[in-house]
């Protein structure tokens, strides 16, 4: 690393003409676009597109659960005209199957890295751009391709019908789950076209965090978002070549006659005994290689936004950024040592398993790290409740109810009862919406001037977070009931079973607030798009934060900062003493006295909420 | 409008513990009316369950606690500027070090029960020397073979095996083992009453054992998500006195070999399983 | 690559460019890949009790391996040598060198490609090869109906055997379930063909040369016959099996249309075995073809070649290694265990 | 720069005959057949996967370290080498004892194919020299 001489003062003269507009016509500005602003804004509409369908088959998974096999209300008699309008059980399997890939592969993944990876990583470490614009633009659109692939697969071939995990032999021979033929397929090729298009987003954030800083931004001066979308990129540049691998491997065993994944013998389906000479429990190991490591892909961007954020609107430094960093850099490398956990019951050696619940009780001690450091973070703050605020202690609060079920499950003799029960299902919902979910909705709601020039509505935003919160909690919380009565997971109809037969009003009570919530969202939508045309003007800086994109105007333009950002502190310098302001940009290189007026005052319009 | 937003993060904490305090008595808890498991393993692990419980319920309430009090305090707070402080080192070592001593307590907690689980060297061992029956998961139901009465379960189905199909009956207070298998997909072996669970996997033959300590039909579901019927691999588990577990066995050998019906079913599956060989 | 490495004395970061970075990166990526499949290879050839090692039997080569390995380490040297001639400005050196690698790399798939041949022509395929005696008999017996049948429509439709039905029979043999019923639904059943030949052969004017092709046919659907019944009874053992078939295939009227049908042999694991090795070479192939089109970038730009292009030509050398040490791994792996 | 250069080139065709000298140690094992033998309680294909591994690693390190120059470049190799090549490794040895190694009884017809291959050796023999004339 390059040691500099800073040059004494914060804000440079320009020296070249850097923030103007991208070249070129509207193709190539605004659409086959290589700004990472504009990319990041093309992830954020596509994902918040993708929302919508992943959460219509959501709430298509909990009508049938409420009220099994009744025609839906409305789309119903038009999707199925042939059953009356009922769900039937293979639809119910090609419904939640579609709803997680969705969910996970065209939303929360693409959310975080597509959309605030790009937007935020160059005007973070104070580059103009991404280190490869060009492969950056491809990254985007090589998710169209996954999305026709998984829309294909889910419209036209029948649907895949083997759950988000596509456990073998189910996903792995077509005559397993017959009408699915090409649609696992498809769903597999799906994969992969996601998997290409994180891959090199991976790469360009990893490269750009690491050989773009600007002077002075040295590592443990990067923002914790810059932290947790690196080590988020490290995570997926090392797990996800090897789902890669096992996808082609399973494709290779639907259309080549390979067989990796099956034993010979089955007879399936009345077929002839299969030849073959595989292992099944060979993709358990690929796949969770991966998908373990992915959980924490979904999280550690947002724990990286969310320590940002509160400590901005805590007006306070964040409270151990060196620990932070350090046991985020744990939870990304014990992660890797830990997906046996979804394996415990699934005929794995027992102290393999062993090995694999030792590292996943201890994961939770970085986890635990974090949470007590965004509390202390909170404590003694000057806290004022916005959106954005809410937001964040709601994935405080929800992660830690995430968390803890996840210490049931790490148990290995617990997880023996709940493994592929509701408790899981409430687990990860509480991981993935409660917490993934709504820091993606608070950083949304911070980073939305920046984006956009203009603030986002206050009353609708928190109209929207009362309602998503309680919604969500009325739908996740109950599952953990459904999993202690031993509910299974991926049940078209439990209540054929005796002992969860009088499960059906907790159900309907779920489902009631499952579409309390996703009427809510329609609020975050008009939010967004209201906000985006008509919001208040929002100036350079209306959050008086720190982190450097906040220097550069709003929008920023193409080349980002009209100026040559030096970097002098760490990210979070708020409450300084005698200063004309309680903070001080990483930008500036000291607070000047309260009497003398600052002179590139940042805030040009004071926004208040 | 500060305080309100306290009291509502408040408010769903004390409702979360609430329901789930109230769980027990309105059947929310484990199944069968939160019944205690009918295995003695399950006992164990509905211990350790509980304990992880009031665990978890003191972190649950401690933290969130805490963060509603840190939340009230920086909503009031009436000073100009904020705490300046970057980290406490002492702080973070005890906060690292408690949650750390509990965990690494939990894991070795419950290396017995998983031991004594899984790891066959602890099995019980007159369950491994006779096998009660082999178990196969297929799309979409359970299959059952008995030895005959005063065989030992061979590996391969033997002419005078006995054959049920989603019926397990199973002698209780003594440990029984069972011989997993799939024919086709992966499966699951759930008897949420006893806390066992155990996947099918093809081309593997898992032994799980099990110690039935109360009499009752239970209900055996399929776990594992094996294609669109996979809810209904409706099976039940009775569990019964040894005496009556024979009688059942003499009966099923009357059914199947002395009527003439029941020995060309006897035949079928034995040259199914024999086709399944090659 | 950005016009910022120009400028490093504005950044922080490694002292390399970002393109380098970038490949290293990627490279990275790559290892996780492969050692995936040969993860994969090596647990599942572990886990397999008996694994097919004789090189009669899986038709696997060292001396081919070992001459691919020598090709691709020379190749590698000369992509090295490239790299220099480009830091030299000796662009003439380089593209010299350049051409040489892109030779060697065609060279390699030359030698893979009657690797391949090899498998393909003995159907060491995944999921074609019999693992038990029985189950070759039973192949082999398939592909002679194949055979019989296929003669029986082309003797019908008067068309010339030796053209259309080399490649038809190939391509039924894979789909044997499936092109059975389809052929049976496109063309009239089989059986009346039979039937009509059989009133051909017997009919007066019918020529003698087409004569004897018809009692070359019928001496052979006897045979056939006779050979299915045998099968079926189970009274005929894999080695008598394959010796009747050999003798047919000698059969100076009939022999040549026995072609497709194969020598069989049963393979224990061999389909895994098949999956595997068409799996870890496929990919590296692969690999060596994206390599070559990256050479082909280098190679049209002819004379402009200039020291622009350095950058490019070390990412790809690095590239190269990268497909090179795999190979590396993959011969023992794959040729000598 | 000439003479760097020129000495450089010696070294790198140093290097290539060291790694072609590797290949024919390996193939020189591969007609040894250590697969009959055993050294110091190692089994043959144990014993044999061992030498041409560590042959294959010696040669991987050449080109890494000479033709990829790594050993010119700085301290970020480790960082960037030094997980990789422990997770992948790692993948492949905690997958051993559930894939490579059956914990539970393994049914898988295949089991039952070698024994009977086993019985008939005599027949099986045969069959090999059938299928060596037929070898072109
Ligand atoms: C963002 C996603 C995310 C995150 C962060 C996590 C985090 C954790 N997960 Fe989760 N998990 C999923 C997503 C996630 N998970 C998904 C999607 C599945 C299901 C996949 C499928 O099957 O479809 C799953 C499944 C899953 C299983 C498998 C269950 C089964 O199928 O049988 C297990 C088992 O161990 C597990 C454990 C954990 C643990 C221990 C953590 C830990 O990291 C949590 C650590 C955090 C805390 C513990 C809270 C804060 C800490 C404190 C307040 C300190 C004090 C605490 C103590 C002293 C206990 N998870
Ligand atoms: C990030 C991931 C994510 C998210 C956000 C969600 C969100 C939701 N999930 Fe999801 N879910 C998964 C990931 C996720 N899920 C995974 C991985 C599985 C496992 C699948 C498997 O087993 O393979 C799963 C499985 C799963 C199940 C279990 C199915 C089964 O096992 O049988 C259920 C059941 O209730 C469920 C429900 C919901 C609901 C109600 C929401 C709600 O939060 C959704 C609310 C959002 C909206 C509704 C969108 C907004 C909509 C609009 C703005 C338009 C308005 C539209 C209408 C009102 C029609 N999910
Ligand atoms: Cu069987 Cu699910
Ligand atoms: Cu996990």
């Amino acid at each position: 690393m390059s040691v500099l001489n800073h040059p004494p003062t914060g804000l440079q003269p320009i020296l070249k003409p850097q923030a103007h507009h991208a070249p070129g016509n509207f193709i190539t500005k605004y659409i086959f676009s290589t700004d990472h602003k504009i990319i990041a804004v093309q992830f954020l509409f596509t994902t918040l597109l993708m929302m919508i369908v992943g959460g219509a088959l959501a709430l298509a998974v909990r009508w049938q659960l409420a009220f099994p096999w009744e025609s839906m209300p409305i789309v119903g008699p038009w999707l199925f005209a042939a059953e009356g309008g009922q769900i039937s059980p293979e639809f119910y399997t090609m419904l939640f199957t579609m709803h997680a890939t969705v969910m996970i592969f065209l939303v929360i993944i693409p959310i975080l890295a597509g959309t605030f990876g790009n937007f935020l990583i160059p005007l973070m470490i104070g580059a103009d751009d991404m280190a490869f614009p060009k492969l950056n633009m491809l990254s985007y659109w090589f998710m169209w391709p996954a999305i026709a692939c998984f829309g294909l697969s889910f419209a036209y071939a029948g649907g895949p019908a083997a759950g988000w995990t596509s456990y073998p032999i189910l996903a792995d021979l077509a005559q397993a789950a017959p009408g699915s033929g090409n649609a696992q397929t498809l769903w597999l090729f799906g994969v992969t076209f996601i998997g290409f298009s994180s891959m090199m987003g991976s790469i360009n954030y990893m490269t750009t965090i690491i050989n773009m800083r600007a002077p002075g931004m040295t590592f443990f001066r990067l923002p914790m978002t810059i932290w947790g979308l690196f080590i988020t990129a490290i995570l997926q540049a090392f797990a996800l070549p090897v789902l890669t691998a096992g996808g082609f491997m399973q494709v290779a065993d639907r259309l080549l006659g390979t067989c990796f994944f099956y034993p010979s013998g089955l007879v399936i389906n009345n077929a002839a005994p299969t030849v073959g000479g595989g292992q099944a429990l060979l993709w358990q190991h690929l796949f969770w290689f991966y998908s373990h490591p992915a959980v924490y892909i979904m999280l550690l961007p947002v724990m990286g936004m969310v320590s940002d954020m509160l400590s901005c609107m805590c007006r306070k430094p964040l409270f151990g950024y060196k620990p932070m960093v350090i046991s985020m850099s744990a939870i990304a490398s014990l992660g890797f040592i830990v997906w046996g956990h979804h394996m415990y019951t699934s005929g794995m050696n027992p102290a393999v398993g062993m090995a694999f619940m030792v590292a996943t009780m201890m994961i939770a001690l970085p986890s635990a790290v974090k949470t007590f450091n965004w509390t202390a973070t909170i404590w003694g703050g000057k806290l004022e409740f916005n959106t954005v605020t809410l937001n964040c202690i709601a994935f405080l609060s929800m992660f830690i109810v995430g968390g803890l079920s996840g210490i049931f499950m790490a148990a290995v003799p617990v997880d023996v009862y709940f493994h592929d029960t509701y408790f899981i299902v409430a687990h990860f919902h509480y991981v993935l919406f409660g917490a993934t979910l709504f820091g993606v909705f608070a950083a949304i709601q911070f980073w939305f001037p920046k984006m956009f020039g203009r603030m986002m509505n206050e009353k609708l935003g928190k109209t929207h977070f009362v309602l998503t919160f309680i919604g969500a909690n009325g739908t996740f919380f109950p599952m953990h009931f459904l999993g202690m009565q031993g509910m299974p997971r991926r049940y078209a109809d439990p209540y054929l079973h005796g002992y969860l037969e009088h499960l059906v009003p907790m159900n309907q009570f779920m489902t009631i607030s499952a579409i309390i919530m996703g009427l809510a969202q329609i609020l975050l939508f008009i939010n967004i798009f209201y906000s985006m045309f008509w919001g208040p003007k929002a100036g350079r800086n209306p959050w008086n934060a720190t982190t450097l994109e906040w220097a550069a105007p709003s929008p920023p333009g193409h080349g980002n900062f009209d100026f040559v950002p030096m970097i002098y502190h760490g990210p979070n310098e708020y409450a300084v003493e005698n200063g004309d302001k309680d903070f001080l940009m990483q930008s500036e290189k000291e607070c000047l006295p309260p009497d003398k007026k600052h002179e590139t005052d940042t805030d040009e319009t004071e926004t208040s909420e | 409008m500060g305080k309100g937003w306290c009291l509502f993060f408040l408010f769903w904490p004390v409702a979360a513990v609430a329901s789930c305090a109230m769980a027990p008595f309105v059947n929310w808890s484990f199944p069968y009316d939160n019944a205690q498991a009918a295995s003695n393993l399950g006992i164990r692990i509905d211990g350790l369950f509980y304990l992880i419980l009031v665990i978890t319920a003191i972190v649950f309430i401690g933290t969130q606690a805490v963060l509603v009090y840190a939340l009230w305090r920086s909503v009031n707070n009436r000073e100009k500027r904020a705490m300046h402080i970057h980290g406490n080192h002492k702080l973070e070592l005890i906060w690292s070090i408690i949650p750390g001593v509990i965990l690494l307590f939990l894991s070795i907690y419950q290396m017995n029960i998983w031991a004594d689980f899984r790891i066959k060297k602890y099995f019980p061992e007159a369950a491994v020397k006779a096998p009660l029956a082999e178990v196969t998961a297929r799309q979409f139901e359970w299959r059952f073979r008995y030895p005959a009465i005063g065989k030992k379960l061979q590996q391969k189905p033997q002419s005078d095996d006995l054959y049920s199909v989603n019926e397990l009956h199973v002698p209780f207070g003594k440990p029984v083992l069972i011989q997993l298998r799939s024919d086709d997909v992966q499966h699951s072996f759930f008897l949420p009453a006893l806390r066992v669970k155990q996947d099918a996997l093809p081309g593997l033959q898992i032994p799980v054992w099990f110690e039935a300590n109360k009499p009752g039909i239970y209900d055996l579901v399929c776990a594992e998500l094996c294609g669109w019927g996979h809810y209904k691999m409706k099976a039940h588990v009775i569990v019964e006195s040894d005496g009556e577990y024979q009688k059942y066995l003499k009966n099923l050998t009357q059914k199947q070999f002395y009527d003439g019906l029941g020995k060309i079913a006897s035949k079928d599956s034995s040259r199914e399983s024999e086709a399944a060989e090659k | 690559m950005s016009q910022d490495s120009k400028l490093p004395q504005y950044r922080m970061g490694l002292p390399i460019p970002h393109s380098k970075l970038g490949m290293w990166l990627f490279l990275a990526t790559e290892i996780m890949f492969f050692s995936a499949f040969i993860g994969a290879y090596i647990v599942l050839r572990a886990g397999s009790p008996g694994w097919p090692t004789d090189a009669n039997i899986t038709h696997i080569h060292v001396w081919a391996g070992g001459l691919n390995t020598f090709v691709l380490i020379l190749s590698s040297f000369f992509v090295v040598l490239a790299l220099e001639g480009m830091k030299a400005e000796n662009f003439a050196k380089a593209r010299r060198y350049l051409c040489l690698t892109f030779l060697l790399a065609c060279v390699f798939l030359g030698i893979k490609t009657y690797e391949y041949y090899g498998k393909f022509s003995h159907d060491i395929l995944p999921g074609h090869i019999p693992e038990t005696p029985r189950m070759a008999i039973d192949k082999s017996m398939r592909e002679m109906k194949q055979v019989v049948d296929s003669r029986t429509i082309a003797l019908a439709n008067f068309k010339p055997p030796a053209k259309s039905e080399p490649a038809k029979t190939e391509e039924s043999v894979e789909l044997a379930g499936v092109t059975d019923e389809k052929t049976k639904e496109i063309t009239p059943p089989v059986e009346i063909l039979r039937q009509k030949l059989q009133a051909e052969l017997e009919a007066p004017d019918t020529s003698e040369s087409r004569k004897k092709e018809l009692a070359a046919y019928f001496a052979l659907e006897t045979k056939f016959i006779d050979l299915n019944k045998r099968a079926l009874n189970e009274s005929i053992t894999l080695t008598e099996m394959n010796q009747e078939l050999d003798a047919l295939r000698k059969n100076p009227d009939y022999g040549v249309f026995l072609a497709p049908v194969h020598h069989l042999q049963p393979i224990i694991y061999g389909n895994l075995f098949a999956s595997v090795y068409f799996l870890l070479t496929g990919f590296h192939a692969l690999h060596v073809v994206i390599g070559m089109i990256m050479f082909v970038i280098v190679l049209i730009q002819g004379k402009r070649l200039c020291e622009k292009w350095n950058d490019y030509v070390e990412n790809i050398g690095l590239y190269w290694h990268f497909v090179d040490l795999v190979w590396i791994f993959l011969f023992p792996l794959i040729y000598i265990i | 720069m000439s003479e760097q250069q020129s000495h450089s080139y010696v070294k790198y065709s140093t290097i290539f005959f060291a790694l072609c000298i590797c290949t024919v140690l390996s193939i020189l094992f591969d007609f040894i057949d250590l697969r009959e033998k055993s050294l110091l309680g190692l089994k043959g294909v144990v014993l044999l996967s061992l030498v041409v591994l560590s042959i294959a690693c010696a040669k991987a390190l050449f080109v890494m370290i000479y033709f990829m120059h790594l050993k010119f470049e700085g301290r970020w190799k480790y960082v960037l080498l030094s997980p990789t090549i422990i997770l992948a490794m790692g993948l492949t040895i905690a997958m051993t004892p559930d894939i490579g190694i059956h914990y539970y009884v393994d049914e898988s017809p295949q089991v039952d194919y070698l024994k009977q291959a086993q019985q008939a050796t005599p027949e099986n023999g045969s069959a090999n020299n059938a299928e060596k004339s037929h070898v072109e």
